[in-house]
């Protein structure tokens, strides 16, 4: 059977919808809010049926009818297997090797894959300070395979971050091991807008993978502050189908609570 | 003198913070963002003006931003300080940004860490995270010692980061329910308070419900923390509001939203926030009239019942 | 390949046993003295003639001797090794005094602190005990290294002790329920066993009763460890005979008097206590039968109910 | 109101009763199994009734109507406030300094406090294994207060014990300190059937403080291996009085789990 794609969806929908396809149904996902819980909740919905998630405020495999508020949201325990405790989640499964999948997100991106979400300036005087670490630091730490989904944006990808809050290969192929790091070559895909980035291993950077439909490789340098790598197989990103397109907006988000530029579901 | 006491320990707000919280004290505060945030007491120490004051945490929400706003707080020491999609907890953020603050990083797990090695009687703990970020190169000013790198005597050539364990001079937490001897019942996400609360000196519980301690022996596998680490039980329906309290009520989106509103301001709107919702409160039941009373509270209940 | 699953994992103890237990294991086990001893599995262990074992715990009771008096154990590593008021665990106390088998003794504490760095993924964690003591003066010939002291790095001129975290291969426990996909309930004390079924590479549980995931997910707040750290769910009605269940069955002393007595005398009269008992049943239910049966499990559950 | 002293009580029924008396109402006290038990709960039903209990096995503050047969027996978690674990117990109460008093027994106690209740003869090849540490080790290190209710044989008391299982003060009034133990002056309380001791802390080692009624010091001596200090006010032990063999006899024991040489209660 030929897939229907769909032709009416939009760029945030497409990035959480790439995302959830590198979610197996197998997989622990430690998740946060935003985008990521769209991407998250779409797989577990349509191919990674299996999935579990947990979430840094204690709440063990729930079952999210739909996309929460927040991680602390009562929902977020939703008919959860266990609703435990931060350290059950962050040092019982995350700090101890059991989670597969982690979603970050931050006000900045290297070329190394690192993320800042603490400050702009200098961090002993910061111009403007953000929330700071929370979770982020040791699932950036700890679990094997990263997930960033993110708008492309000049500012948000430096070259270097003005503070490693997560820290991604931090200066190069071997910087984890040098800092200690136990999870040395951790996979670390960036979903943004115009493209699909993973992190070669053998730099240590990202490398451009796919574009997003209708996107070049310039609309991606202009609107990055380091020059990435692209991958000699350049693909595209899969368009949703209709019937992806429709799960999204009817079943994960229908308050769009985070998929803002789509329309309102008619009820 | 004995550390622990079976005693009755039921008291007003007011008489709790006067007794257990001191300028210059390291609070431990439990919630989490939108969650079960000590609402109700963080009131109480604002009214009495208790300052210099340092704030412990995994996720410092509302109930910091409150005391940061009220200008007693000079060190916050978290993983985190914000509210999630409602924003930045902007008088976190402006007192930092405007050096009026200081703010001493760790992430969510090192911080759980640090209490459990609190709650344990260690003087600290190993974690895997941190190293390679920024967070270990830069400190607090008043931070003498934030974390140890040593080589790891089990396995040749490994690093491990050591960081010391935190015992809160005072924690203050909002929960479902407790008994007058300070037997805990926490409902839904516990967060990190079972560590924070074994790991503090002095801990100030506020509940929904005061029950009786035969439920707790009649139920003993649930009991969260027992009445051995509770120095005061403070009675307060809607004492984490405009946070929620799974099983009770769910957060009130209007309020907080207003409340950002004020915080991101700042300046003379944040003062008024502060006179009319605060300091022109006299009881917190006065604060919760104020924003909307029995109305406002059925409509919350109602929609906390809807999650269950 | 993910590390967690959220298959069925129901099967029999023969081929749980088969699966996850191998010779030169490290095998963590659950219960306590009288308590909830995975008997039906060590049984299970001891008919497979698994061997070369190191087992570890906290008080290791009837199912580490029967297993150590089969002649399969290099290694005990624990806390303690006996049965309260039953005396000794005969066939440990003589194998260490013959020379068959080392022992490598730590305390309690220290043995869940090294399970919870083991839950934890750190590689050690400090204990304020041992110091002083001949704990430390001794250790056995296979073990690398038993401990380390360092300076405390936030407190001058105080040492602190380090032990290393203890990942079992396999933990084997007895519970009162499990569902079918490893999520697992214990009733009244827990024990080390949460400590130690996280820290395991893999773990066995049999249980009293399965029950349904639905039950977990309607009292979230009950769960004692989820199905994340689970292989093998063995159900296995009385599997802690002829220790007790809470809720369930008290001990049998006179049992345990008869088997005491045989592994008191050892040589042919304990040989003869695990032909007729562990070998000569095919299954557990056989042994049970041979115990008493139902009028015997009658009146251990009556005793239980008094209790309750 | 005149105390009526019993003049019909056994050695084992004194031992406990005087032990207890160490013991106030406002103290949390871990608890073994044994003479200890007894102790404790006879403790709590006269003179101390505030008392709390925990146990190692995980049990905080259980309602014990009568003795249990172990730590482990079922009925230690009856009516608790939380049926906890060992970590719980051992970790966040003992190791924590929230716990008052210990008791502890075992096959040797030596001049400095030191108690072996591992093996007798060479440690790497011994003659005789005892079960080990259990608990013992850590409340020794952690407890300031450490009650011993022992059978005095000399056997039992030996200037040096072949195994320090759990520490006294080592070799002297600074053992603690130099070894590195947080607690550096613990009361360490020996009730025997022939006397009570307790650390001189000047001296790190036992003193005889009180004789049992009708025990002369010269009957300790030919008792002990070592020979302890006596005090300059040495006193006696108080009998108990009628009321408190019957407390003890009918409430405490009555199916004489521990108090073997006393009469059963008639029925």
């Amino acid at each position: 059977m030929e897939k229907q794609y769909s032709d009416n969806y939009t760029r945030e929908e497409l990035m959480a919808i790439e995302a959830s396809r590198f979610i197996k149904s197998t997989d622990t996902v430690i998740l946060g809010t935003g985008l990521p819980m769209v991407a998250a909740i779409f797989a577990q919905k349509t191919h990674a049926r299996g999935i579990n998630f947990v979430v840094e405020s204690g709440s063990i495999d729930p079952i999210l009818p739909s996309v929460p508020f927040t991680v602390a949201d009562p929902i977020i325990g939703y008919r959860a297997i266990k609703t435990g405790s931060l350290r059950e989640v962050l040092g019982c499964l995350v700090q101890r090797g059991l989670v597969d999948i982690g979603f970050l997100g931050g006000a900045e991106i290297d070329q190394f894959g690192n993320i800042n979400s603490t400050c702009i300036g200098d961090p002993q005087n910061p111009k403007v300070r953000f929330p700071g670490s929370g979770g982020a630091n040791c699932i950036a730490s700890c679990v094997p395979k990263i997930l960033i989904i993110t708008q492309h944006e000049k500012r948000r990808f430096p070259a270097k971050v003005q503070f490693i809050t997560s820290p991604g290969y931090i200066d190069g192929p071997d910087g984890r091991k040098k800092a200690g790091l136990k999870v040395t070559k951790p996979e670390i895909i960036v979903v943004t807008d115009l493209c699909v980035m993973d992190i070669d291993a053998s730099t240590g950077r990202l490398k451009v993978t796919k574009l997003m439909p209708g996107i070049t490789v310039d609309q991606v340098y202009q609107n990055t502050r380091f020059r990435p790598a692209v991958s000699e197989h350049m693909g595209v990103v899969e368009p949703p189908t209709e019937d992806e397109v429709r799960i999204l907006r009817e079943e994960v988000d229908p308050k769009r609570v985070y998929l803002k530029d789509c329309p309102k579901t008619p009820r | 003198m004995s550390k622990v006491s079976k005693e009755v320990k039921v008291m007003s707000a007011q008489e709790a913070v006067e007794r257990f919280v001191f300028d210059g004290a390291i609070i431990g505060i439990g919630g989490q963002n939108v969650s079960r945030c000590a609402v109700a007491l963080a009131h109480e120490i604002i009214k009495q003006g208790k300052k210099d004051l340092t704030l412990t945490g995994c996720n410092l929400s509302i109930h910091m931003d409150l005391m940061v706003g009220a200008g007693l707080v000079k060190k916050c020491e978290s993983g985190l300080g914000g509210q999630g999609k409602f924003g930045a907890t902007f008088q976190f953020k402006r007192a930092i940004e405007e050096k009026r603050m200081e703010a001493e990083d760790y992430d969510h797990l090192t911080m759980v860490s640090r209490f459990l090695a609190g709650e344990m009687g260690i003087p600290f703990i190993p974690v895997r995270g941190l190293m390679g970020s920024d967070i270990l190169n830069y400190q607090a000013a008043s931070t003498k010692k934030k974390f140890e790198i040593i080589n790891d005597p089990w396995n040749q050539g490994e690093k491990v980061l050591l960081v010391p364990a935190m015992e809160p001079d005072v924690t203050i937490v909002h929960v479902q329910k407790a008994d007058e001897i300070g037997n805990v019942l926490i409902q839904g996400i516990a967060s990190h308070e079972p560590e924070l609360i074994r790991a503090s000196k002095t801990t100030i519980v506020s509940c929904e419900e005061i029950i009786s301690t035969q439920f707790f022996r009649s139920n003993s596998d649930y009991t969260t923390v027992p009445y051995h680490y509770i120095d005061a039980v403070v009675e307060q329906r809607f004492g984490a509001y405009p946070t929620a309290t799974y099983g009770y009520y769910s957060f009130d989106a209007d309020h907080i939203n207003y409340y950002q509103q004020c915080s991101r301001a700042g300046g003379e709107e944040y003062k008024k926030y502060l006179d009319e919702y605060v300091y022109g409160c006299e009881t917190f039941d006065d604060f919760i009239e104020k924003c909307g009373g029995v109305k406002k509270l059925n409509h919350l209940q109602r929609e906390m019942v809807r999650l269950m």
